[in-house]
């Protein structure tokens, strides 16, 4: 009704990639997500500044794009019955359902614009009955701590806002430590010293950052996009060679 | 029947959440039937062009607002920004109000980014509250919409959100 | 002008603090002279006893309240059914009750909000005092809890709050 609302809050990875179904008026399936990997990519690459927190989130939906690219380009083996019958992505799955809430809450929005046309004020009982006012409060110290606890926490979260700037700073220079680019780089000199090809463990050897090792994986299928490389794996989960 | 439509006319003015009819049957000690003859009365005569505020139903209750009509010049004169919530806000509402009673792992899932400042702030405004615990492993906080909702919303009350298609 | 009466009754109605007839007049765009015949209006139409409301004048303004005989039966509506403090009411307890003895301002830095209206609600309801004025400029007025607050909480002093770590 009457009062202001300043909510924002940063629109993740499944809103790109829901923009991306839109702009290249696509349907949400397996085939047509395949076909906006690349798009998603290019998009994560032109991020200067993210959060830490929402860049993982970022690649791991990458990945499973990747992981649903790679689906559709293999070649479909008709065999296995069973086990054949497969169940939509999770991705598809999920953005099935976030392009539900995101209609619901486009129809919301059209609801606000007449609900807030009616006001009225903030009461006060005390502006009612006499000076002398009993209250017989359902509430315990508990309540009261809480309440606390609660005017706190939103004092610290707008004073984090102003800090933010700070910390962008510092997280700029950390996610350029991991940009795909450098990977590639990194990937094609160990390369170069290493004839004989090396192993996917080998070059995420010592990084425990679990980004990096998902930047590092992306390299790799971006260089092997491009023929520069060569992946090799005897079975499902052996090791994978790179030459 | 004079006096009848004041003392209603007061209880419901004096309120800021909506007054049920059985709440003024049972206060005043009259029966239901007759307080709805009279919130009847009370409804036409706030029609009258001549009134600028109206009796308006919300879940079941009723409550004095302004009318539409005067609502811009209402913000003028108070000042009183528009109040719109964020894209991220909507979202989350959104989820909430169809999937309640919802946890904030499972409005986390569906949107994909964390939730936890958009509840606190959602919280803040009345628009949602917690409504109790999950019966599982860490008996997460569950979450629902408020009366609050209702009104930000112009909804009678929750049977009246728009229909979604859930295929599943 | 029917127009001018509705638009007026819709503008005091939603606003918090009485309205001057200036406010009204520049709002308006419309004489002084002319509001004040129509607020007469509105004054005669509210005296009549089929209406529990009325303007009243207050410092040089105008604010609907409710008419004084229905006082009593308001406060049995909502004794009823307890009373409940708003989360803005209740924080502002909660900052008093930790932080006293403390300012107006202090309270309204941390909630990012202002509020008079809700100390005078806490005031009312013997909740919480003026304990005096601090030493700064302005001399501002300092707020603390009342006994009426140690035994609705049960506490045998202030020393008995739960403990909170600060830096969580």
């Amino acid at each position: 009704m009457s009062y202001e609302l300043q909510l924002d809050g940063f629109q993740g990875p499944l809103e790109v990639l829901y923009q991306l179904v839109k702009k290249n008026k696509i349907e949400i399936s397996e085939i047509s997500l395949a076909s906006i990997t690349e798009q998603y990519l290019e998009y994560i690459e032109s991020l200067s500044v993210i959060n830490l927190d929402l860049a993982s989130e970022f690649m791991i939906i990458a990945a499973e794009l990747m992981e649903i690219k790679i689906r559709t380009l293999l070649p479909k083996e008709e065999k296995k019955g069973e086990e054949e019958i497969e169940d939509e992505h999770s991705l598809v799955k999920r953005l099935k359902e976030y392009e539900i809430f995101k209609k619901a809450s486009m129809i919301l929005q059209e609801y606000e614009e007449k609900g807030t046309m009616f006001h009225q004020r903030a009461l006060d009982i005390g502006d009612f009955i006499g000076e002398e006012i009993e209250v017989n409060l359902d509430l315990d110290l508990i309540d009261l701590k809480k309440a606390f606890m609660d005017a706190l926490k939103s004092y610290r979260a707008m004073k984090t806002v102003k800090d933010q700037k700070e910390e962008k700073e510092w997280k700029k220079l950390r996610i350029e430590d991991i940009r795909i680019e450098d990977r590639i780089d990194y990937i094609l000199d160990k390369l170069k010293d290493a004839p004989a090809g090396l192993s996917f463990a080998e070059l995420i050897m010592n990084r425990e950052n679990r980004l990096e090792i998902i930047v590092t994986f992306l390299a790799i299928l971006e260089l092997a996009r491009l023929s520069r490389i060569r992946i090799k794996q005897d079975k499902v989960f052996s090791k994978i060679f790179i030459d | 029947m004079h006096d009848l439509c004041a003392v209603i006319e007061a209880l419901i003015f004096a309120s800021d959440e909506p007054v049920s009819i059985e709440e003024l049957s049972r206060v005043l000690e009259v029966s239901a039937a007759e307080i709805q003859k009279t919130i009847e009365i009370l409804e036409k005569r706030y029609q009258d062009e001549s009134h600028g505020i109206f009796l308006k139903e919300y879940s079941g209750g009723y409550l004095f607002v302004t009318k539409p009509g005067y609502s811009s010049i209402i913000k003028d004169m108070h000042n009183k920004k528009v109040s719109r919530l964020s894209q991220a806000a909507l979202e989350t509402l959104a989820i909430i109000a169809y999937k309640q009673p919802v946890t904030r792992v499972e409005i986390e899932e569906i949107r994909g980014v964390k939730a936890e400042k958009t509840l606190l702030t959602l919280t803040k405004y009345g628009l949602i509250e917690e409504i109790g615990r999950k019966d599982t492993i860490g008996n997460p906080i569950v979450y629902g919409t408020t009366e609050e909702f209702l009104k930000h919303f112009d909804l009678r009350d929750l049977s009246n959100l728009p229909h979604i298609e859930e295929d599943e």
